[in-house]
């Protein structure tokens, strides 16, 4: 492994978790336009973070070590999702690490995580959310699966640096395989991570709530981790879209310069990608929670028509 | 003493084989003593069952030097005339065999600190049961001809049948003990009649003669179908699983765990014993059954396990999921082996024996943690625990490493199964069949929504256990297990994060068995770039580092934990929960497993017949139940039952007590016979 | 020789005596003494046999050859474990009021005079002895099985005698036609009639009336076998006489009949030299074990219940004698064998379970591992010995049995195996109820006689593990003399 | 004399006896006359063995004819008065088949018992070639009388004459059995007859009849 590696390596990281809320920021920003509202500022998330590291941490009585230690896990296994996905360049130390296999799985970590954290402090919505959580989960988890493998199927391979590079080097042409699973996989992304159509993060109503009812009990340094994490998530899910559905521009080899280029198209795609995200959050209504199952269901029927479709056009 | 004679032409020293017999009669000797210590409870406990684990040890040491060293045969005193019982070592049967020993020694370890005094069976005898199942299942691995293989095959189901009903007070215990043996018997009548259609009118019944035969194709499917239908038996798959739910949570948990753990992997090893190495020429559309029923199994397993609301009967369901897994990789390397793909075929192979490694010890873990559990609340319903990492710390967390491991999480040992699997699973692109190459990658997606679901009842497994509050007032006497097990479930989830954390160090193990049953291996491709990585097939198409997945996570872990508290502070209060403002709030409103299975429950609302009862609004004391059972049973066994009930009425006419009846029945027999003479 | 005089003195001279003092306590004594004699007798022929070979003794009268010298052993072992067992269970039939002083003497007499007509059965070289010596065993244990007096004692009795005079009255008319067709070829006089001469000359023998006999000895001495459709008898005579006289008559009277009708298959393979024997020994093997299996479905009364495994057990060895060859011969003799014992055993566990329970339904008989733990552990070892569990003998004879049924009748073996499951789920079903669970049942007052049952199992293991060689001898040259 | 001609007629003519009374006696509804012909049978065999002995010139079958007459005409018949005097069951017999139809299944059995015997009969060279299937067709008659009476004693009598015909059979076909069978099987049916007549009052204690239908209980319901 080169210097360009390690270095595109730590600057991945360090890009990710720095640049995450900025995504969430930009994010809430662009959705206020659209709903006519005042924006709180784009950097209003680290401001928040900031708040609630200084703040004191309460927990419940009921809650055991397992609760305190959750938010560094699904913090940690988030900012290892974000080394592995290939944001700015192919070659990564750290990338044969993990697979797209194992990134799911590395998602099902923090999931569980949470879940059982949520499960801990004993309190109804606390298990509430991790009953919704991990319905979601279950759905969601093959859904992406069958979204990676179609993509792998297409490149041969399952890890995410060979897919892309491999997508990226072909010549321009159409798959249809990967517009199904791109569809689903946007499905995935809104479900994962608790986007409009599934979820609402701004609100606290029970008969809807799934990923505020899972962090209700945290507060001070553990939200911020969580909170954060939750960027890093949204942040690395972009990624992978961009990574797998539009992966020009992602520096190879070993060539300092392409991390140049690889910057700032990487910028300029996430600002798109956030502004659609934002979009769609604006135009769809929250569905109600038994819904979800369909809409889960469709995005893995669309990602399993993808792979048939990969197999019967030969492409 | 060897009892037999090294057959590999050395005939000074001990073999291994040597050796490991005198394993397995260790374990034998040790159940006699039990018997003779009958009621000596210090005895068994701290002495024969600690001895056993030891003898799990060495055996396990012993299979694993053994391992790729050569065939090594023996022949036993024993036996019929014609057929002393034959025994062979080889790398499959060492696989196995280092399972076994690895498991056992674990399981025996918790079992010395898990039976208490008092508790209805003496112990010596369930010393004694315990040992000879252990004896029979090394039996199960190590015969060479269809008398030994059939006799260790139905000792093992006694003696678990013994150890089932250990408490036979319980009317449940018993039917559910009575419905396992009876179908364990149909299963082994199946195995045998298999041997009768393999040794192809030889009458040579050693399995160096089944192996020298070769079948026509017909033949050769009736003994396929017949080893599928009698192991499969015995596994648990599709329509033969009802024993499974009924007999797993009866038993006294180590035995649940050597049920579950080991036991069903000899019906794999059966199945690889015949499949791969009995039968030479397997037909791709074996394989696909196999994939079928196996992610039918799986898929069923799981489901039903999520809405379980019995911890043990979760458990059980969540073991006739992993079967069905390891049955759809097995199908698939059958699949490749057809096909004459060879490495694929190992891959495939490869991932269905790390499985079956993985499962042993998490499912071993996970049973004695419920064990455990069940010793301290004297509960099985999991509407009635919670809150019990708090009290029991050593077992709770040592449970959430095979929960872990069972919910297929990086970076332990289900995970790594899971991968190879899938990974064998997107390779099909290579089969020469079209539709094959089409159908096995959607298999994949069914692979990864069975591993899906599991985290989910996983989830609910541990959570309802032993997170959030107690639900009962007695838990709160809860207490930590003592330390036998203790070492027992360190020792399984030992294993399972070394087998999660070191996949290259025990492909090395499991590539003589695919050398053997295939011809190719893995070992070198997979760990070519290091011990850290794994690379099944090459670098560019899939790689997988635990290691560094797990030094990633715990690097990020520590550095914000570090960074966090230098920078801010570590202020932390403790206060009733939040709860959104709801003051109060009681254990009773938490989700249960019931409620947390709910969603399963109303998805997947065909798989299941619900019996459900509504309370009316006008009820004083509402009673809400709703009873999940299993389709299969009305469909399938019932039916049989009557069917059999029926002819039995029928044939029961003939004894209908009237003399000249019976003489009349003499009479047309003698003129029907002497008409025969006339002809 | 002087072994054989007081293997047929010991029992004879214990009938008369025991018909004179078989009412006193000490009867009970005497009559283990006269068993105890016989096996010893058995046992030094046995030895004599093992040192020196087949044995002619009285003038050809009487022989000991492979085929029959271990069924003398086991006869005299059965007995005499029985004899034992019968010990403490009269004595509780006599508290019980079951039995007068008067019974026990008709009891104990009769005891020794079955035995007696059992191993003059075995040893006897006349076919017509043979005969006289089935029909006086039927005559010994009519009047055993009816001991009790009741309503269904009496009419189990009267149909036994009904149904297998009848039977046994056609194995004369077969004997009849045998020594017809003998007598052509050996001339008239005692000499046509003895199995050695036959044996010899059996290719001579007109096919016509061989096959003729062979039809009528088949159902006359398969009537006491019990094969299907003539074994009406059977259950009634088993559930509703003696636990001793049932174990005996599992144990023992049924094997002799199928002995007897060897016997007679010999000679008519010998003089057809076809597969007419054996098609209809498998036949009527193969009704058998289906049919008895779907009776066991039903049974409630536990000795009824082994009474019709009795009758599966019996098929599966006509089934297998019907097949023919060294192995199935082998498997056939293994299993008599081991049937004997293991069943025997059953009826002794059965005995003192019902005794206690004072009952023969099963669903009344509950928890006998609490009441009495080796009672309870012998009925159920012995339970799943006779379903075919390894490591018991039945396993092993089974194994063999349908491993050369799938080399010879592969259609067959379907069919052997439904039934085995059926009686596995049948049997087993009522079987682990009754040793499993709560009680309440009293001990009794007198000790059960433990030794009989675990010696009978031991040595059933035994055969499932290793059988001695001079056995496996034995076994394969009467293998080879049945032919097939 | 000429007995070459003589001696196989006298000899037909005690079977044609045997197979009348066989008759005879499946029709029989009254008990004392059917104990009457079973004498007759009983005589009918000893005549059979004397001419058998007298023509073979056996001298043990001379022994054997005493036997047959002591204990088939003499004792049996003597044995069954004595207890249907004691037992007082002098009415009627019922059968479960009509008359008629017991003959014309008689006839068919003779017909089958004929068709059998015929091509042994060829073979054997006795002076008896028809006597064999007689004898079979007197078992099977007789076997049929026990399936369709429905009283004890009825059936007794003709599990008897199934011997008779047996004897018979043993004496005209094979010219006697050795004289050691001969004695057994005497002494069989002897002890055989005296248990009958024990379980007779046994049976007429417990159940206050002689009826077989009382004795329908054990069975599979």
């Amino acid at each position: 492994m080169s210097w360009t590696a390690w270095l595109s390596q730590i600057l991945a990281i360090v890009l990710a978790l720095a640049l995450a809320p900025l995504l969430m920021g930009w994010i809430n920003q662009c959705r206020a336009w659209l709903q006519g509202r005042r924006a709180p500022g784009i950097g209003q998330p680290y401001r928040l973070l900031h708040k609630l590291f200084h703040k004191e941490s309460v927990i419940a009585e009921a809650a055991s070590p397992f609760f305190r230690a959750a938010p560094y896990v699904v913090f940690g296994c988030m900012a290892l999702a974000c080394g592995i996905v290939p944001t700015l360049s192919t070659e990564l130390p750290l990338s044969p690490a993990a697979d797209a296999i194992a990134l799911v799985g590395l998602f099902a970590v923090a999931r569980v995580f949470i879940s059982l954290a949520a499960m801990d402090s004993g309190t109804a919505f606390g298990s509430l959310g991790a009953r919704r959580e991990m319905f979601i989960g279950f759905l969601a988890e093959p859904a992406l699966l069958a979204v990676f493998f179609t993509a792998s199927l297409i490149s041969q391979s399952t890890a995410l640096t060979s897919i892309v590079e491999n997508l990226a080097h072909k010549e321009f042409a159409i798959y249809p395989s990967l517009a199904f699973a791109g569809i689903a996989f946007c499905c995935v992304s809104f479900a994962e991570n608790a986007r409009v159509p599934v979820d609402n993060p701004a609100t606290h109503l029970e008969l809807t709530m799934i990923h505020e009812a899972l962090i209700l009990e945290y507060s001070g340094r553990h939200l911020a981790l969580i909170e954060w994490a939750a960027a890093l998530k949204l942040f690395a899910y972009s990624c992978l879209g961009i990574a797998l559905f539009c992966p020009w521009g992602i520096a190879e080899a070993e060539d300092p310069l392409a991390l140049l280029v690889a910057l700032p198209a990487l910028f300029g795609k996430m600002a798109a990608g956030g502004a659609v995200l934002a979009l769609i959050e604006t135009l769809s209504a929250k569905m109600r929670i038994f819904r979800v199952p369909e809409f889960l269901a469709t995005a893995f029927l669309l990602a399993v028509i993808g792979m048939l479709v990969h197999f019967l056009l030969g492409v | 003493m060897p009892p037999g004679n090294g057959g590999s032409g050395v005939n000074s020293g001990w073999l291994p084989l040597d050796w490991i017999m005198l394993a397995v009669a260790a374990w034998g000797g040790l159940g006699a003593l039990g018997i003779l210590a009958w009621r000596r409870f210090f005895i068994v406990s701290r002495i024969l069952f600690p001895l056993g684990a030891l003898v799990g040890l060495v055996l396990a040491v012993l299979a694993a030097s053994a391992l790729g060293g050569g065939v090594e045969t023996a022949v036993l005193a024993v036996g019929l005339p014609h057929l002393p019982m034959h025994l062979r070592l080889d790398s499959l049967a060492a696989f196995f065999l280092i399972v076994l020993g690895a498991v056992g020694a674990g399981v025996s370890l918790f079992a010395a600190g898990y039976f208490r005094r008092g508790e209805g069976t003496p112990p010596g005898l369930m010393c004694a049961q315990y040992h000879n199942f252990l004896a029979s299942m090394a039996g199960v691995l190590l015969a060479d001809d269809a008398y030994a293989f059939m006799v260790a095959w139905e000792c093992m189901a006694m003696a678990s049948f013994f150890l089932v009903t250990a408490n036979h007070k319980s009317p449940e215990i018993r039917q559910a003990g009575f419905l396992y043996l009876l179908i364990a018997h149909l299963g082994a009548i199946a195995i045998l009649l298999c041997f009768g259609v393999l040794q192809a009118q030889t009458g040579d019944y050693t399995f160096a003669n089944l192996r020298a035969q070769s079948l026509p194709s017909f033949w050769a499917t009736v003994a396929f179908l017949l080893a599928l239908l009698g192991f499969g038996a015995k596994a648990g798959v599709l329509p033969l699983h009802v024993w499974l739910p009924e007999a797993h949570p009866a038993a006294p948990s180590p035995v649940s765990a050597l049920m579950s753990g080991l036991m069903l992997k000899t019906a794999l090893y059966g199945l690889l014993r015949v499949g791969f190495d009995l039968l030479h020429q397997p037909q791709g559309w074996w394989g696909v059954l196999m994939i079928a029923l196996g992610l039918a199994t799986a898929l069923f397993g799981v489901v039903f396990a999520a809405v379980q609301v019995d911890m043990k009967r979760l458990l059980a369901y969540s073991s006739i999921e992993n079967i069905g897994l390891a049955v759809a990789g097995m199908g698939l390397a059958l699949l490749f082996r057809a096909h004459a793909m060879p490495g694929l075929a190992a891959l495939a192979l490869t991932a269905t024996l790390y499985h079956v490694a993985s499962h042993a010890c998490f499912k071993s873990l996970l049973f004695v943690g419920t064990g455990s559990v069940l010793h301290a609340t004297g509960e099985r319903n999991l509407g009635r625990l919670g809150g019990l990492l708090r009290k029991m710390p050593w077992v709770g967390w040592l449970v959430l490493v095979g929960v872990f491991a069972s919910a297929g999480l990086p970076p332990l040992s289900g995970f790594v199964a899971e991968w190879l699997l899938l990974q064998s699973f997107l390779f099909t692109p290579g089969l020469a069949d079209a539709f094959l190459n089409m159908i096995v990658p959607i298999a994949a997606v069914a692979i990864a929504l069975v591993a899906a679901l599991a985290g989910y009842t996983m989830v609910k497994f541990y959570g309802v256990i032993f997170l959030g509050q107690p639900r009962e007032e007695t838990l709160r006497t809860a207490h930590d297990a003592g330390w036998w097990e203790r070492a027992g479930m360190l020792w399984l989830a030992a294993g399972c994060v070394a087998l999660g954390l070191l996949p290259t160090v025990f492909i090395r193990l499991i590539d003589p068995v695919t050398q053997q049953l295939v011809g190719a291996g893995l070992a070198d491709q997979a760990g070519l770039y290091g011990w850290w990585l794994l690379t099944p097939v090459t670098i560019e198409r899939a790689s997988y580092s635990p290691p560094l997945f797990l030094f990633g996570i715990a690097a990020a872990c520590l550095l914000v934990f570090w960074l966090v508290r230098g920078r801010y502070h570590g202020h932390l209060r403790r206060s009733p929960p939040w709860d959104c403002g709801f003051a109060w709030q009681t254990t009773r409103m938490v989700d249960t497993a019931e409620g947390f299975g709910q969603p399963i429950r109303q998805i997947f609302e065909p798989f299941f017949r619900v019996e459900r009862t509504l309370p009316s609004p006008f009820d004083i004391k509402p009673v809400y139940r709703s009873e999940v059972s299993d389709r299969f049973w009305y469909a399938l066994y019932l039916p049989v039952m009557r069917a059999v009930e029926f002819v039995a009425r029928q044939v029961g006419r003939l004894q209908q007590g009237r003399i000249a009846i019976y003489l009349l029945y003499s009479f047309l027999t003698l003129l029907f016979m002497l008409l025969m003479v006339r002809r | 020789m002087n072994a054989l005089f007081v293997l047929y003195a010991s029992p004879l001279l214990g009938t008369l005596v025991l018909a004179l003092f078989g009412h006193r306590p000490v009867g009970r004594n005497i009559n283990v003494g006269f068993s105890l004699i016989s096996f010893a007798a058995a046992a030094v022929l046995t030895v004599q046999i093992v040192e020196h070979g087949p044995l002619h003794a009285f003038d050809r009268q009487f022989f000991i050859d492979p085929l029959n010298v271990f069924l003398v052993a086991l006869t005299a072992l059965v007995g005499l474990t029985t004899a034992l067992f019968s010990r403490p269970y009269m004595r509780v039939e006599e508290d019980h009021g079951r039995m007068t002083p008067g019974r026990m003497r008709l009891y104990h007499s009769l005891y020794q005079l079955f035995v007696f007509t059992m191993l003059l059965a075995l040893t006897t070289n006349n076919l017509g002895i043979l005969w006289v010596a089935m029909e006086a065993a039927t005559l010994a244990t009519v009047l055993l099985v009816s001991i009790y007096r009741t309503p269904a004692s009496l009419e189990a009795a009267w149909k036994y005698f009904i149904l297998c005079g009848v039977g046994i009255a056609q194995a004369l008319f077969g004997t009849i036609l045998l020594y017809l067709a003998a007598s052509r070829v050996l001339g008239a006089g005692i000499d046509a009639l003895l199995w050695t001469q036959l044996d010899q000359v059996k290719t001579a023998l007109n096919p016509g009336i061989m096959s003729l006999a062979f039809v009528f000895l088949l159902l006359g001495y398969g009537t006491k076998v019990g094969l299907v459709p003539v074994h009406n008898w059977l259950p009634d005579a088993h559930a509703e006489g003696p636990t001793p006289i049932s174990a005996v008559l599992s144990g023992l009277l049924l094997n002799v009949a199928l002995y007897a009708v060897l016997r007679c298959k010999v000679l008519t393979d010998g003089a057809l030299q076809s597969r007419f024997a054996g098609d209809l020994l498998v036949g009527f093997g193969l009704l058998s074990v289906v049919t008895a299996a779907f009776f066991l479905f039903r049974q409630k009364d536990v000795k009824r219940m082994f009474a019709y495994s009795s009758i599966e057990h019996m098929g599966l060895m006509t089934f297998a004698f019907g097949l023919g060859g060294p192995v199935a011969n082998f498997a056939g003799l293994l299993h008599m064998t081991v049937h004997s014992l293991v069943k025997s055993a059953i009826f002794f566990a059965v005995g003192h379970a019902a005794q206690k329970a004072g009952t023969q339904i099963m669903d009344d008989i509950r928890g006998l591992l609490r009441s009495n733990p080796v009672v309870g552990w012998g009925l159920m070892a012995g339970t799943l010995a006779i379903l075919g569990m390894p490591p018991f003998g039945v396993f092993a004879s089974e194994f063999l049995i349908l491993t050369t049924a799938m080399q010879q009748l592969p259609w067959a073996t379907p069919l052997l195996l439904l039934a085995l499951g059926v009686a596995f789920a049948a049997v087993f079903s009522r079987v682990h109820p009754m040793v499993f669970g709560n009680t309440e049942l009293k001990r009794l007052p007198h000790p059960p006689a433990i030794v009989p049952v675990f010696v009978h199992l031991a040595l059933g293991l035994m055969l499932g593990f290793y059988i001695p060689s001079y056995l496996t001898a034995w076994y394969e040259q009467a293998a080879k003399l049945i032919g097939g | 004399m000429d007995f070459d001609g003589l001696i196989p007629q006298l000899l037909n003519l005690f079977a044609s006896a045997m197979l009348i009374l066989a008759f005879a006696m499946l029709s029989q509804r009254r008990i004392l006359r059917l104990i009457h012909l079973f004498t007759l049978q009983g005589l009918s065999v000893v005549g059979a063995t004397l001419v058998v002995a007298w023509v073979t010139g056996q001298h043990h079958l001379y022994f054997s004819a005493a036997l047959t007459l002591l204990l088939k005409a003499i004792l049996i018949p003597w044995l069954l008065h004595k207890l249907i005097d004691r037992l007082n069951v002098r009415w009627d017999i019922e059968t479960l088949l009509n008359i008629p139809t017991m003959m014309l299944v008689g006839i068919v059995l003779v017909i089958i018992a004929f068709n059998l015997a015929g091509p042994i009969s060829q073979l054997s060279g006795s002076i008896a070639r028809g006597t064999l299937g007689i004898a079979l067709a007197c078992v099977l008659l007789s076997f049929m009388m026990m399936i369709t009476r429905a009283k004890a004693i009825p059936q007794v009598i003709g599990f008897l004459a199934m011997e008779n015909a047996l004897f018979f059979a043993a004496t005209a076909a094979t010219y006697g059995m050795p004289m050691v069978v001969e004695l057994g099987i005497a002494l069989d049916v002897l002890v055989g007859i005296l248990i009958l007549g024990v379980f007779m009052f046994q049976i007429r204690e417990q159940f206050d009849s002689l009826d077989i239908r009382h004795l329908e209980k054990l069975k599979e319901d």
